[in-house]
């Protein structure tokens, strides 16, 4: 762990957010490709 | 010389191919009758010959149409009058004796949100006359007109027709217009092709 | 052409037609500001500009809706765009009979409104100028952001998200004007550009509006 | 061999699915590179003590915040001139990524300016117009998802995409205009002074070096998300063409 000095709290929200912000797109894009790759291929297997 | 032609069009509804191979004509003096069961794609072939919509395939080829359909464009707050003089002025031409001509002299000065239904609906179709157009699309003009208005409606389609005008009416019922050619849409629906590799640009 | 628009403002001024609702609700927000500011003349002067500005915008929002969405639900939409005149003039008509029924009326009350907001004496005819000057453009914007959502069920809310962020050019331009009028300085610069702007937005905008409506009749 | 090749979903499904894992793998290392060189291994600065730290975050974000509506820009353009599906839902696809780039944006600009400024938030001319922009994007996504067709949907949404263009590059002037005209002389508070093409000429390569792989991490990042999201939006489009099929085949 760096020495952060007096704006330590600064630096880790910073750092905090902006990784739960791009953590969350990764995993909301993730589910819904795969909920909707389950669902298209559930489609495809009543087609034939 | 013709008012209307049509060449191997295929129209679509909501993404959806619906028909495709429709090839005809229409000459002045011609009266053309769409059936076909709900959802065969009327609408959708009607808004593609008006300009409306674009066609999948193929080309409408006209000089412009007069297009009626269910909601009329009329405006409540305006009197039968002004309503009929908006369209007209619109198209660059007279309301001449349109009013007499649907039966709606009476009620010129009335306005338009306080005629019956039938009332309405000849005022719609009094719009078709003041457009000057030699081409009518019409769908379903007849929906809520009494027998003696679809009486009314056939006699103004017949002189429409008789000074060298043309009409494509869709309708279910039977007009009472001998002389009109029948083209049954079903045959020409559309059929789910081969998708080759799963995909092409349409997704199907 | 000319049909239209004499249609359009009947249809306005005529009983529903929402003729004056616009003004009415610009009158109300004007009113409502000193209960949440408090009524002292100097802080009330000072804001005056800004919140005539603010206020005509909202005002003109108000109305966009029904740009289309009456023409559309009736069918005159689809006839108009069978009649024999372009989609680009249907669309700029509008706006323009849009203006005169909403963008005009808040024009001329602005000032009769900056009097109960105690708007400093030089500031009157630089507001009422910003705001001849600006509100044609907030009525072709609005009229753009109403063709696209024309086919929508619940449009009124997503035409507000649409078209307000495509207002800020036009409001910062025409507040300045306002405020540099209220402070005495030269309102030259921001009054070219907000002139450019709306001479812009009323040259291209109708084309952006009726490729619109196109793609929503389809 | 030409790029439009990629336009046939088939195509596109194939290249897509066999390139992404790299890019995917990519974009994690560098990412995580460049940003815990930057948390870790970076001195502080005289002036702004610890916080420049935050800068490997802020500019690639920022960055990517506008470079992803360029990509939605260009994307809408060639849908509106060559209808390919592909390009229409890639723009639809990108829209999520930059909202997050823009928010990551704007919070950590505003966690940096607490203490450099001693506010949450300055009227910038910069923070405004990126706040602007996050407005923006909420429009544009909030119209496609109001849409029903998405034929009609992409091309509704291209055409707010490049009016939408037009009016934030005359809200960015504005702004800046709007912002001087208030505050003459308080430029102390531009937010130049820390990001963008000023921070290269004022900061030594202690910070220039991590900061560049920090925001080549971000482009993989966004290149990755936005070809996972894509190829989740063509199955969806499929599947939305599969369901209109089988209801023109009961009637």
């Amino acid at each position: 762990m760096p020495e952060l000095g007096k704006y330590a709290g600064e630096v880790l929200a910073a750092y905090g957010g902006s990784i739960a912000i791009l953590g969350g797109l990764v995993w909301l894009s993730i589910r819904s490709g795969a909920k909707v790759r389950a669902r298209l291929r559930a489609m495809e297997e009543t087609r034939k | 010389m013709s008012l209307l032609r049509a060449e191997g069009l295929a129209v679509a509804r909501g993404g959806v191919p619906v028909l495709e191979g429709l090839t005809f004509e229409l000459a002045p003096g011609e009266v053309l009758v769409l059936r076909g069961p709900n959802g065969v794609g009327k609408t959708s072939l009607l808004r593609v010959l008006a300009g409306l919509a674009e066609p999948l395939e193929g080309a409408v080829e006209s000089e412009g149409a007069g297009y009626a359909a269910h909601a009329d464009g009329l405006k409540a707050t305006l009197t039968v009058r002004e309503n009929l003089g908006f369209w007209a002025e619109l198209h660059g031409a007279q309301v001449g004796d349109a009013l007499e001509r649907m039966n709606l002299a009476a009620l010129a000065e009335r306005q338009a949100g306080s005629l019956s239904a039938g009332q309405k609906r000849r005022l719609g179709l009094a719009r078709l006359l003041v457009t000057g157009r030699a081409l009518w699309l019409l769908d379903e003009p007849t929906v809520s007109l009494d027998a003696d208005s679809v009486a009314l409606f056939a006699g103004v389609v017949r002189a429409h027709v008789a000074a060298g005008g043309a009409a494509v009416i869709a309708t279910h019922i039977s007009l009472g217009l001998e002389e009109a050619r029948v083209l049954e849409l079903g045959g020409y629906k559309a059929v789910e092709r081969a998708a080759p590799g799963g995909f092409d640009e349409a997704f199907l | 052409m000319r049909a239209l628009l004499i249609r359009d403002i009947r249809l306005a001024v005529r009983a529903g037609g929402g003729f004056g609702l616009a003004l009415a609700f610009f009158l109300i927000v004007v009113v409502l500001v000193p209960f949440a500011v408090g009524p002292q003349p100097d802080v009330l002067g000072e804001i005056a500009a800004g919140v005539l500005w603010l206020g005509a915008l909202l005002a003109c929002l108000l109305s966009l809706d029904r740009i289309f969405a009456l023409d559309h639900e009736d069918g005159s939409l689809d006839l108009l765009a069978t009649a024999p005149v372009p989609m680009e003039g249907v669309v700029a008509v509008k706006a323009l009979a849009h203006w005169l029924t909403t963008g005009l009326p808040l024009v001329l009350a602005a000032p009769v409104l900056g009097v109960l907001l105690h708007l400093p004496e030089p500031g009157f005819v630089w507001l009422t100028v910003s705001l001849a000057v600006g509100t044609p453009a907030l009525s072709v914007i609005g009229c753009f952001g109403a063709a696209l959502t024309v086919g929508l069920k619940r449009g009124g809310l997503l035409l507000s998200l649409i078209v307000l962020p495509l207002y800020v050019p036009v409001l910062i331009f025409g507040a300045e004007v306002a405020r540099r009028g209220v402070e005495g300085f030269a309102v030259g610069t921001p009054l070219a550009l907000l002139g450019g702007l709306a001479a812009g937005a009323v040259a291209l905008l109708p084309f952006a509006s009726a490729a619109a409506i196109r793609i929503n009749l389809r | 061999m030409s790029l439009w090749e990629y336009a046939n979903p088939v195509k596109f499904m194939a290249t897509s699915g066999r390139i992404l894992p790299a890019f995917a793998v990519a974009a994690a290392v560098v990412t995580l590179a460049g940003v815990a060189w930057g948390f870790f291994a970076t001195p502080e600065d005289y002036k702004q003590g610890a916080t420049v730290k935050i800068i490997f975050l802020h500019v690639p974000a920022a960055m990517m915040a506008i470079n992803a509506w360029a990509m939605m820009l260009v994307c809408s353009l060639i849908w509106v001139v060559r209808r390919h599906h592909v390009s229409a839902l890639a723009a639809k696809a990108a829209a999520p990524v930059g909202v997050a780039m823009t928010l990551i944006a704007l919070f950590t600009g505003a966690v940096w300016g607490q203490p450099m400024w001693g506010t949450w938030w300055a009227w910038d001319p910069r923070l405004t117009s990126f706040l602007i922009l996050f407005l923006f994007y909420l429009g544009y996504m909030a119209l496609w998802a109001a849409i029903d067709d998405p034929d009609t949907a992409a091309d509704l949404t291209s055409v707010l995409c490049l009016v939408g263009s037009v009016f934030a590059i005359l809200s960015r002037y504005a702004v800046n205009f709007w912002n001087q005209g208030l505050h003459q002389g308080a430029s102390v508070l531009r937010a130049g002074a820390v990001t963008g093409a000023d921070t290269e000429e004022k900061v030594s390569n202690v910070y220039a070096v991590p900061l560049f792989v920090s925001m080549a991490g971000f482009v993989l990042l966004f290149i990755a998300l936005v070809l996972l999201r894509t190829r989740t939006e063509i199955r969806a489009r499929r599947i939305k063409a599969l369901e209109a099929r089988a209801r023109m085949a009961d009637a």
